[in-house]
């Protein structure tokens, strides 16, 4: 191992795109057996440096130097082949194809010319063995077949089984829980100590805390600083953001604050919910945790009518309400942002007013004055998103174009001009940098103290338990505690992964 | 931020109207033709030059216009071109030559054209057959119906009260002489259909439907309704064109043949994505004047048939590359 | 790019011609012999043309002869157009004039070769046919199936042959030529010397409708008319319009000379729209356009390409089948031309306006019925 | 850990035999349909040999179409190819043995480049396939429409033996495709070109990430789908004896090899599906066609029933998916 030159080494990176510059004079290194963490905002120019790292993009100026030899790639086979990995945020597997199949995906083991379909399973058994036998993931299961965790997994298998020198990791524990983070942590671990560089890109402090050795902040495209060390949770945001975070989750809801039963589930259930009962109340903020799997999005999506209850009493303000299309609960009252935005929120190439006034012209007549809808009028909308503080060049323009917290800022603009009874949030800061992290979260408050419920589905438990006024926690489609305001997450990770879990 | 949304403020007409960052090129490749044309025969700006020329172009302009609303939605429809040879065969079976039913007639072909639409709509939205499949089906199905009815040749005239729409003219108009009533049909239609698209509630769902069928159905959107209404506009377009040209040209049993392709072609030139989210009526309707255009400028100049269709080719392609570049190029990324 | 495309298309297009050698669709020889035969006496019955023929010369059926009831299978092109639509209805009410055939075995090749060849695979497998009628979709591509069937049971072709000789008899009437001459030379006769004449043709490459055009192009040549130009409207009515429509923007037309007379009403509405009176114009048997002939009485010709053919080959098959000799290698029977003299003896406004009217039919059973007349 | 992330069984995913069911479904009828008309001559071996037979150039057409759907785009010049080649090849032997090899590969070339052509203009200029190989087959019907008239070329009686042959009773010609479908499987099971073309069609972007060449990939689909077109002309132009300049678009093979393709279980937007539904879909076809031969439908009925059939077909895959499709 070659331990003069560092594994990688970004000198002076440049990259513009059409009316921006997305990255000014950056440089980056990561040595053999170093974990190094890239931290930023989101639009700060993080993953479009990983892009060029890995041949997708071709930088404007600056070199990529590789094990102390300067390179060119040109296609993203030129960087695998340089043994550098990347395992994306979006998830990159192909749901028809096997897990063999993808974590082989375009290298499949051959002999003869031909693919030895025999060879390549026992290989990717190999790999998927680095995760223990919790996860029994069998390599000729479609990956369609599988959980989103275990989908992770293969995800991560994928580039373990590169075999390369560099593993770049873009927010990989974004849909893990606890339990599975652990699993990637001690992989990380195991890698870093057989010599790897790994590029470690997340939000979460405490992730940066337990991997880093070095740390380094993008911030507008540039290098706002680099850590030898790993400093104080504080100081990396202090320099994503440029200030202090004194005020991150808002003030939690008074008692009095609280009023009538909104939404009321009683021995509720699908094929993936079993006996379900809560109550939900105007004002309030009640976060719904567990793991992956647990039930929590099918919860909300029964809610919402999208795979609605085949049982239960389901009320919303006393009348019946087991909504069989999100329609219909639309009608009554209840609004949901999804967590995947771009998949089940945005209409890309529809303008930021477009993707605000949809749900309004969605419930007015067919042949109605698309500017000026029962609910909201367009300059109603403008108005509202100036109030959101959406920032957008005009708000004429395509919502492709913004940033992920303003496009999500636009979207819950699109239910509050419904005035909805019930709003369920589904990470709702998934993807979204802190400094907007922190106005989402205000603004949920906003909304419970002018009398909307709102459920909130998050996988990121300081959220969880930051922002709500209650915690139900769920384990295999059934509802398992319920905590007030002040509990620890020792209390509701016990709850949400049960006494086995505490074994393993 | 401030000045931002004061800029905002100016440009929100512009975003009412399907947001064409600037004027579609298809209206200037449009006057290019039309000047082209007359420089090639300077008849053509007389009015029976450029009146033939719309009367003419009015079946395809329509059709074009319905088409966009499934394009719009995502889809494709091909079955309109054999529901328009359905309702030029249909029409000339019931109606035999007698003019008193023209207009029960005209009903019952609309009757058809919705029954058409509607099945397009439930099958591509409740049995989850992509358009292009179920509207393949249709087309073969719709034809072989055509023939069925009329044992392979079509067995009655169709009277001029029938025939009004697509040939007569009203004459002594000022300034034009006369205006052919297709064109004050195309003018009807193509403005219902603007209307629809760019005014109205439906017309900004067909977009987000579009889009992100997906996003649209969680946002509220009735999606399965509006995917179906697209296609009944679309078949009501063709059985409007239908009439329009068996009014202008009289029975035959093959009308409609190839119609489907070369409305898509219009809304494409027109700068219509296809799979969905981006579509304009008027620019469609222009693509359907730009491409009767480009063949009546090759007719006057004299190019054989075969070349027609090497030019036809040749801009389809040429179109799409245009309007990929252009959309890159403003797109940023 | 493109261009590049078309280049290189065009180039394998052009090495492929290099080789073979133009079609000759103007064969001097063959258009004497069709002129002579438009004015020759034809044998056979007086005023049943499905029944006459030019020439003696007849093919020996004895081999054929067996005893009845027969089963006639019959693998037709299509019946995807008006013309063919008349004629499989005349051939279908022939079949009831006797007895002695027990069933019509009839396969729709749809137009497409491929399956025409298939279809007639399955009836000679079948092994239910007495005999074979064929009307071959194209005459090159049909011939290899045809020998094979020869080698099994009585073929009888019609309307386009076939590059054999082996079916019992080929079944047809004069020809393309023929059809050009009467056309071509009403038009000659009638129009003014030099005048303007616009040739309206529905594809080019086609046999029958090249002959038609080469004949009338000689003709005009000859007698000095002046064709204006020569276009191509796929048989679509609002083509054919839409072309006229711009020929009288730019100037005059003196005479429309069609090759298949389909559109021929759309093309004189292009005037009638246009204000002007109708032109000199060959049509053909459509009932549309003699209609519009007797109403309007314009000078008009319309040769035909006569639908009772389809009646010969169910007659010819009965008398191979029971022995009796027919006409034969070849059957070429007469090609009326319908006249201003003759026109009253064909129009009939009762009968559908894509009709043909030289379909020989009027006797037969069930009509006007069956051919969708009232 | 726990239950919640062990594997969740596969569920037994019907859309994997579906294609036979349709199959089995057909050969059904077709059998009911002949035992009731007494028709038993109609299910010996050779009536079979005859049924496989009726398809063998849409068989050849759906192959490479295959290709181009799996990997998420579409051919829509194949008719025009079609005649194209045949015309072509039919002109360049004009029936001369001598001239069979240089006509055969002329005419490969012509499909290579056709394909190369289609490929390029999706992948480098980024042209929707639908509308690339639409404009595409305009030109090539151009291109040929101007020629109409000067070809009289034949094939020579030697080349017919693609069509008529016999080798051990079976045809030349279904030996061929059967040869054709089998490489087709090998390729797309067993190679990494073929795992890629699944890899592309499921989502080029992940294709491209993992070090696909994804452009090369779909240029090599659309190649190999001319090609297939080309070989398909070259077998009419065996079994018709020459090249008629509309051979292809009357059999309408672009709209039917599609069918077929989709009828088998290969899906529109790629990624999923498999040579061997092709086959089935292409059996179902000829014996849609056998099926209306035998009960002596019309070819009008038969039209409306084919239509339906083919979306019926279809839907029997859809329906029960939750994807929204347009």
């Amino acid at each position: 191992m070659n331990t003069k030159h560092p594994a990688i080494e970004m000198r002076g990176i440049t990259k513009s795109f059409p009316g921006v510059k997305a990255l000014k004079n950056v440089s980056f290194s990561a040595h053999c057996g170093e974990v190094h963490a890239l931290a930023g905002e989101n639009g700060a120019g993080k993953s479009t440096l990983m892009k060029i790292l890995s041949g997708i993009y071709r930088p404007d100026g600056g070199s990529v130097v590789v094990n102390g030899e300067e390179r060119h790639f040109t296609h993203p086979l030129a960087a695998i082949r340089a043994g550098i990995a990347v395992i994306y945020q979006e998830f990159s597997l192909l749901p028809e194809r096997t897990v063999a199949q993808n974590i082989f995906l375009g290298r499949e083991p051959t002999r003869r010319g031909l693919i030895d379909h025999k060879a390549m399973n026992d290989e990717a058994r190999r790999a998927l063995a680095l995760f223990g036998s919790a996860h029994r993931i069998e390599p000729s299961t479609v990956v369609a077949d599988l959980d989103v965790a275990s989908q992770q997994l293969v995800e991560i298998a994928k580039a373990v089984s590169l075999e390369a020198k560099v593993i770049v990791m873009d927010e990989p524990t974004a849909a893990l829980n606890e339990a599975e983070c652990e699993v990637l942590f001690g992989l990380v671990d195991t890698l870093k100590k057989s010599g790897v560089a790994i590029v470690y890109i997340t939000h979460r402090m405490p992730e940066i805390t337990r991997l880093a050795n070095r740390v380094t902040v993008l911030k507008d495209g540039e290098v706002a600083v680099r850590f030898d060390h790993v400093p104080e949770p504080e100081a990396i945001v202090r320099a994503m953001v440029g200030r202090d975070l004194g005020d991150f989750y808002a003030e939690p809801a008074a008692p009095q604050e609280i009023g009538d039963v909104v939404l009321s589930v009683h021995n509720a259930g699908n094929e993936r919910l079993k006996n379900v009962s809560f109550e939900l109340r105007a004002g309030e903020i009640v976060g719904f945790s567990g793991l992956q799997g647990a039930g929590r999005v099918a919860l909300a999506q029964a809610i919402f009518g999208l795979s609605p209850f085949t049982e239960g009493e389901i009320t919303l303000s006393g009348k019946p309400a087991r909504f069989t299309s999100p329609r219909e609960a639309i009608r009554a009252g209840v609004g949901l942002l999804p967590g995947d935005r771009k998949a089940e929120a945005l209409v890309l190439m529809q303008s930021v007013v477009d993707n605000g006034m949809l749900t309004s012209r969605a419930l007015s007549g067919l042949s109605g004055n698309a500017n000026a809808t029962p609910f909201v009028s367009a300059e109603a909308m403008e108005k509202l998103l100036r109030e959101l503080d959406v920032r957008a060049g005009s708000f004429a323009q395509d919502i492709k174009a913004l940033s992920g917290g303003n496009q999500q800022k636009a979207i819950v603009a699109r239910w509050l001009a419904l005035a909805p009874r019930l709003l369920i949030f589904i990470e709702p800061t998934r993807g979204i940098d802190v400094n907007a992290k922190a106005g989402i979260y205000h603004l949920m408050r906003d909304l419970a103290r002018k009398g909307t419920a709102i459920m909130m589905v998050s996988s990121d438990l300081p959220e969880v338990l930051g922002v709500s006024d209650r915690v139900l926690v769920m384990r295999n489609g059934e509802l398992v505690a319920a905590f007030s305001r002040g509990a620890s997450e020792a209390d509701v990770m016990l709850a949400a992964t049960g006494e086995e879990a505490v074994a393993a | 931020m401030i000045q931002e949304t004061v800029g905002s403020a100016k440009t929100r007409g512009v975003a009412s109207i399907g947001r064409l960052p600037k004027i579609n090129p298809v209206f200037f490749v449009l006057a290019a033709l039309l000047v082209a044309i007359t420089f090639s025969n300077p008849n053509f700006i007389e009015p029976t030059g450029y009146m033939n020329f719309l009367k003419r172009a009015a079946p395809l302009a329509i059709l074009a216009a319905g088409q966009i609303y499934v394009i719009v939605s995502g889809g494709f429809d091909l079955s309109a071109g054999s529901l328009i040879t359905l309702t030029v065969v249909g029409s000339s079976m019931l109606l035999d030559n007698s003019a008193d039913a023209t207009w029960w007639v005209i009903a019952v072909m609309y009757a058809v054209g919705l029954a058409v639409g509607v099945v397009n709509g439930l099958v591509v939205s409740y049995l989850r057959v992509p358009s292009l499949i179920a509207t393949l089906g249709m087309m073969i199905t719709l034809n072989g119906a055509a023939f069925m009815w009329s044992s392979g040749s079509p067995r009655g005239y169709l009277p001029e009260t029938f025939r009004f729409f697509g040939r007569a003219s009203i004459q002594g108009i000022p300034l034009i002489q006369f205006l052919p009533v297709a064109l004050l049909v195309l003018l009807v239609v193509g403005f219902i259909l603007f209307w629809l698209m760019h005014r109205t509630n439906l017309g900004r769902m067909l977009h987000a439907l579009g889009d992100n069928p997906r996003a649209a159905q969680m946002s509220g959107v009735p999606i399965e309704r509006v995917r179906i209404i697209a296609f009944v506009a679309s078949s009501l377009s063709a059985v409007t064109a239908g009439i329009l040209l068996g009014g202008f040209a009289g029975v035959s049993t093959d009308v409609g043949v190839g119609y489907e392709l070369q409305a898509i072609t219009a809304c494409v030139i027109g700068g219509a994505q296809l799979l969905g989210g981006r579509g304009s009526v008027p620019a469609s309707i222009a693509g359907a004047l730009t491409l009767t255009a480009i063949f009546t400028l090759l007719n006057f100049i004299g190019l054989p048939k075969p070349t027609r269709d090497v030019v036809q080719g040749l801009i389809l392609i040429a179109a799409v590359v245009l309007a990929t570049y252009r959309r890159n190029r403003a797109g940023g990324t | 790019m493109k261009r590049l495309l078309t280049a290189a298309l065009s180039a394998a297009l052009v090495a492929g011609t290099a080789h073979s050698q133009q079609l000759n669709f103007d064969d001097t020889a063959e258009f004497d012999r069709q002129r002579t035969l438009l004015t020759a006496k034809a044998n056979g019955p007086e005023g049943e043309p499905w029944e006459q023929y030019y020439g003696d010369q007849m093919a020996d059926t004895a081999k054929y002869k067996k005893p009845g009831p027969y089963t006639i299978c019959f693998s037709n092109a299509g019946v995807n157009n008006a013309w063919r639509v008349t004629g499989w209805t005349n051939m279908q009410a022939e079949v009831k004039l006797h007895p002695e055939i027990k069933e019509l075995i009839h396969v729709d090749a749809e137009g497409s070769d491929d399956k025409q060849i298939a279809d007639i695979d399955d009836l000679i497998n079948g092994g239910k046919c007495s005999a074979l009628i064929v009307s071959p979709n194209t005459t090159a591509a049909l011939t290899p199936a045809v020998e094979k069937a020869c080698a099994k049971l009585p073929v009888i072709v019609f309307d386009r042959g076939v590059n054999t000789k082996c079916p019992v008899t080929f079944i047809h009437p004069v020809g393309g030529y023929g059809f050009g001459i009467q056309a071509g030379e009403f038009v000659a006769a009638t129009a003014p010397a030099g005048a303007d004449v616009l040739m309206l043709r529905i594809v080019p490459g086609v046999d029958v409708l090249e002959t038609r055009a080469s004949a009338a192009k000689r003709i005009f040549k000859e007698t000095g008319l002046n064709v204006i130009g020569e276009e191509f409207t796929e048989g679509d009515n609002a083509k054919t319009k839409s072309i006229v429509e711009d020929y009288l923007q730019r100037g005059k037309i003196d005479a429309i000379w069609m090759d298949a007379g389909a559109t021929a009403v759309a093309a004189l509405e292009a005037f009638e729209d246009a204000g002007l009176p109708p032109p000199i114009i060959t049509g053909e048997d459509q009932q549309d356009f003699l209609v519009k002939w007797k109403a309007e009485g314009f000078k008009a010709i319309a040769p035909t390409y006569p639908t009772y053919q389809w009646r010969t080959p169910i007659i010819a098959a009965v008398k191979v089948l029971q022995g009796e000799a027919v006409p034969g290698p070849e059957w070429v029977m007469p090609q009326p031309a319908i006249t201003a003299e003759t026109l009253d003896q064909y129009v009939d406004a009762k009968m559908p306006p894509l009709h043909h009217a030289m379909c020989g039919c009027e006797k037969l059973p069930d009509y006007p019925a069956a051919w969708g007349g009232k | 850990m726990n239950k919640a992330t062990l594997l969740r069984r596969p569920a037994w995913r019907m859309e994997q035999c579906a294609p036979a069911l349709l199959l089995g479904l057909a050969v059904l009828i077709y059998v009911a349909i002949a035992l009731s008309l007494g028709l038993t001559r109609f299910l010996t071996p050779e009536a079979t040999v005859s049924i496989l037979n009726r398809s063998v150039a849409l068989g050849i057409t759906a192959v490479g179409q295959t290709f181009t759907i799996l990997v998420g785009s579409i051919d829509l010049s194949v008719a025009h190819l079609i005649s194209a080649s045949a015309v072509v090849s039919s002109a360049i032997m004009n029936g001369d043995p001598a001239m069979m090899v240089p006509a055969v590969v002329a005419v490969l070339v012509m499909g290579a480049v056709v394909g190369t052509l289609n490929g390029l203009l999706i992948t480098r200029l980024d042209v929707n396939p639908l509308i690339a190989t639409l404009g595409m087959a305009l030109i090539i019907q151009g291109c040929l429409a101007s020629f109409y008239g000067r070809f009289d070329g034949s094939v020579p009686d030697a080349f017919q033996y693609f069509a008529y042959g016999e080798v051990l009773g079976l045809p030349v010609s279904l030996i061929v495709l059967a040869l054709l479908v089998l490489g087709a499987w090998i390729v797309l099971r067993f190679t990494r070109f073929g795992s890629n073309i699944y890899s592309v069609g499921g989502n080029r972007d992940t294709a491209r990430a993992a070090g696909i060449n994804t452009t090369r990939v779909v240029m090599a689909s659309h190649i190999i789908c001319s090609l297939c077109a080309a070989l398909a002309g070259l077998y009419l132009a065996s079994r018709l004896k020459s090249g008629s300049p509309w051979i292809g678009t009357e059999g309408a093979y672009d709209l039917e090899s599609i069918a077929v393709v989709v009828i088998g279980g290969t899906i529109l937007s790629g990624g999923k599906g498999g040579i061997w539904g092709t086959v089935a879909g292409v059996i179902i076809f000829s014996l849609i066609d056998s099926i209306f031969n035998l009960a002596g439908i019309d070819a009008f009925a038969k039209q409306v029933m084919r239509g339906i059939i083919i979306v019926a077909a279809v839907a029997f895959y859809a329906v029960r998916s939750k994807r929204i499709v347009a």
